[in-house]
């Protein structure tokens, strides 16, 4: 295993301490729950809005902890959801008059741990809601699977939401305004190679040199197909194709367009991705209004890329206009 | 009459516990072929805490006993199992809060009831390939006990025998919950690591009591 | 190669294409010479700011272009410095009332070319500046070598001579503060991998399952030793030493502190590294004003990072906080 | 006498940019032993244009015609060839602006400015293993033939196996300019590339006025 790491079990918590060494007095830890919120928050004049799930997938989330984005994430080991008790944590020191907000990504793990937090706080009178992302078109969704995963999507989710919050939104509206920003937002990724979990210390899954995993999950887990390597446009074509027929996405819409590292995929190859989704988009009469070029949420070292597709309206534009601050910042 | 006390469900409970943490590379193992890698890391996590704790564990009754297991396991472990494992304790516990002692017809009830509350939390169902795939058949042979009695070690040789079957049986199954499930085909022939949990732990504690008993 | 690429030789100019779709109205892009500007500029309001290097580092150098850091940059193919007519054309277009500062990293290629470019511009009357930047504590730097190489050191020069031309500064006034910059700033990068130039499809150099490059160029270049993998800690303790020595950095002295990644190093072990380099710093007794975690210069698609010290004053401090925007962000 | 054209410079100049489009893989990878595998790459990038512009090119006088392609490969090489080269090519245009026919001891002296132009601008001297270590012995061997009346055929022979030889010496030596000196030590027994250009081309030259000789 050929990784920056001390022993494999301090991952996370070294991981974390470096985060808030780099923002003393912007970002505070909990070690205990391996938490990491505000330093300003809670406050009563705001939803507060909160995150956990599997490490591995930074920035996602743990670095999206900033004014206008999540007041407090809290993730697990990597690729584990966080336990319940860590996540009533969450809730109890994120509680808020205005109630405490819970995006959760559509796996089984991470959703029944936040279902339990959530009855539990309920008990004590908090009052929580939530919202659940599952962008990934790669997976089925029907009602005999656990549907469809939550991946890059995400990012739009807590911006929205984020920002709602901050400009003063019920705990109500929130989740309207989740759930509209989930039911507009599709993703798809590729990956070329597979990733190494740090206590596991060999690679999750098999990829020959001239492979490609089509609908590859943030975690490793099979996509559609395992197809021989191709030329760039081609891969973004087909993930493209995917995410676009999926919602649909008609000629005249106006969207966000995001192209996602996996990890372990420099900018430089990201951009030239962005060149032909770009060029895709205004083939099918798509206007980008905004465009993500970078890592959103990533599969540790994974060599590999996402395309996600966002249905915008006047109130998501604005909504994706406001300030925002996090650790990751090239300033 | 094969009557049950609360020693001998501490004694259960120690050897999950024990089990878990000998296990712990074994079952991450397991996990790594279909799932994420994390299984044996996240049992092991919780039952460490149950064996740190063990001399301060509510013992006012079996169910209580239960219930502090379950607020533990569901409190440290994350991944599907906290909440899998944890309600299973929970559901067992609450059906329990008064009883000193336990005769089948009870130990069945709260495996019944441990089961349906997993059910019910993750939405599984019997031919999912997981852990309930144990439960299940191993819950309906000890019902089988409940009119007909039979020793102990006899009782607990079979249940040992019906969770390693599970285990061969559903190997050849596709996974339909947990992340098992978004490797579809992919997971057919391998076992599920929940289920060799159940056959592993029951087999350990088979050989604690029949040990207990030789003394 | 397992990479996002098309045809190899179109790597730099779709990866380019690809920033100006996303940067519509604000970067501009001139095929002919490869070269990325920003639209409202030059203005004789100030000094253009403007750098020339190989591709392959991104986001340097192309990607920070923008307001507050470069007025153009014009990257050459993948680890080639561009040609004298590209710089030429370069420093033309950027021509200001002001005069044009061009930062250059030392290396012969891109030294030659930028001479020469500059001697014609300057028989052309137009007023040229020059700041060399070699902030690479791997290489030795003696009178018989090249001298030592610019790495991510090179981030701190852009950025506050950008800031003071945007103050309306003097060449002279930036040239001198460029200098100043260059002496305070100190780098050494580690790899842990390879990485494969398009068009040579094959990686720049060997490097064994438990080996790692300690001093590697961004080019791939050797460093001071091929070692053992170690634990990070132990690796940040030898980078931190061999840079903090070479100055040397003094207790009391306030500093900026960079971990950069070199492309195919997630964003979670960099903060792990991090964390033991602001230890090492607060042992040190240097005070961390300024901190910087992410990917500055890379070498396509290596494992590996770098760590950069730079000895503040109240005017540099004053610099690295004015605003500044590019293309690389996450809102 | 040995007198030269200005067809004959264009034959050359022509040879120079057919070996260098041939060979670009083959020159590139020999950078990749030491340096960054671009060698290749970059010569050919400008004597396709050389190529390309082939009969647009200003033939007003054997310099004329040299300060021409020293412009082309000047603007279009990147690295360290683009000026290493150009500068080359302009010092013995320069020398050579007025001349409509070359002698012998004209040709050392445009070698000998290209040399010293080449030193001036990336500082490389005599054993730092750069082109320069072929270029130079060529020149000294050439001058030998000033006084010394010897059919061009032997003089180009001769000095191709000078190039030859520069190779095989300097394979050896430790690189002391250009990306290759990064790698110290390393460097030693890897050929330089740009000797071997120089060799290959100068071979490549041989070959041609010996074939136009022959027809
Ligand atoms: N919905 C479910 N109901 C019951 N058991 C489940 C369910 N999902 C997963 N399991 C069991 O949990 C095991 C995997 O646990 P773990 O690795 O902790 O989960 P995760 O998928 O979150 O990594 C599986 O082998 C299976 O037996
Ligand atoms: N300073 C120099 N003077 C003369 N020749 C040089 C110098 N530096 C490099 N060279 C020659 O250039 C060749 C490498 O050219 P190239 O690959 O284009 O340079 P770069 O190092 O910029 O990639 C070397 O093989 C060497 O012969
Ligand atoms: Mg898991
Ligand atoms: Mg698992
Ligand atoms: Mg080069
Ligand atoms: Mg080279």
């Amino acid at each position: 295993m050929k990784k920056f790491v001390n022993d494999p079990h301090d991952f996370v918590p070294q991981m974390l301490e470096g985060l808030v060494l780099a923002n003393a007095g912007k970002l505070e830890y909990v070690p205990q729950y391996n938490l990491i919120c505000r330093s300003d928050m809670p406050s009563d004049d705001k939803v507060s809005i909160i995150q956990g799930s599997g490490s591995g997938h930074e920035p996602a989330h743990v670095m999206a902890v900033g004014r206008g984005m999540l007041d407090a994430a809290v993730p697990g080991g990597v690729f584990s959801a966080p336990p319940v008790e860590y996540c009533l944590e969450c809730i109890k020191l994120m509680n808020s008059a205005r109630g405490v907000l819970y995006l959760v990504n559509n796996y089984q793990g991470d959703r029944m741990n936040w279902d339990m937090a959530r009855e539990l706080a309920e008990a004590e009178g908090i009052n929580v809601g939530v919202v659940v992302i599952d962008d990934d078109v790669a997976v089925k969704d029907s009602t005999h699977t656990v549907g469809r995963r939550g991946v890059a999507g995400n990012f739009f989710v807590i911006k929205a939401c984020a920002a709602a919050a901050e400009q003063g939104k019920s705990l109500e509206e929130l989740v309207a305004l989740g759930e509209k920003v989930n039911a507009a937002v599709r993703s798809m990724g590729v990956a070329l190679s597979s990733c190494t979990p740090p206590a596991k210390g060999e690679p999750i899954f098999a990829i020959g040199a001239d492979e490609i995993e089509m609908g590859v999950g943030i975690h490793g887990e099979p996509g559609r197909s395992r197809e021989k390597l191709q030329p760039a446009d081609a891969i973004i074509e087909q993930l493209f194709q995917a995410v676009h027929d999926d919602l649909p996405f008609n000629s005249g819409d106006r969207v966000a367009l995001m192209i996602n590292g996996l990890g372990g995929t420099p900018v430089s190859e990201l951009y030239l991705l962005y060149r032909k989704a770009a060029l895709l988009c205004e083939e099918h009469g798509l206007t980008v209004v905004n465009n993500y070029v970078g890592e959103y949420c990533t599969s540790l070292e994974m060599a590999g890329a996402s395309l996600t597709l966002l249905k915008l309206d006047q109130e998501l534009e604005a909504l994706l206009a406001a300030p925002a601050e996090v650790p990751i910042r090239v300033f | 009459m094969n009557t049950t006390t609360l020693d001998d469900v501490a004694l259960v409970v120690k050897t999950m516990a024990v089990t878990a943490l000998e296990n712990e590379k074994y079952f991450s193992e397991l996990d790594a072929a279909a799932g994420d890698a994390d299984f044996g890391v996240s049992l092991a996590a919780g039952f460490q805490v149950v064996n740190d704790d063990w001399e301060q564990l509510d013992r006012s009754s079996i169910g209580n006993f239960l219930l502090k297991i379950s607020m533990i396991i569901t409190g440290k472990v994350g991944g599907c199992s906290g909440p899998i494992w944890g309600t299973g304790f929970m559901k067992a516990g609450l059906l329990s809060k008064d009883k000193e002692t336990l005769q089948i017809a009870d130990l069945v009830a709260m495996l019944r009831a441990g089961i349906d509350g997993i059910m019910a939390r993750g939405g599984a169902k019997a031919g999912d390939k997981t852990l309930l795939d144990a439960l299940i058949p191993m819950t309906d042979k000890l019902e089988e006990f409940v009119d007909t009695p039979t020793a102990a070690a006899q009782i607990r040789q079979t249940l040992t025998a019906v969770a390693e079957q599970a285990i061969e049986t559903t190997s050849a199954w596709e996974a339909k919950r947990g992340r098992q499930s978004f490797t579809g085909a992919r997971s057919i022939g391998t076992p599920d690591p929940g289920i060799v949990a159940i056959a592993t732990m029951m087999r350990a504690i088979n050989n604690t009591f029949d040990g207990a008993a030789r003394r």
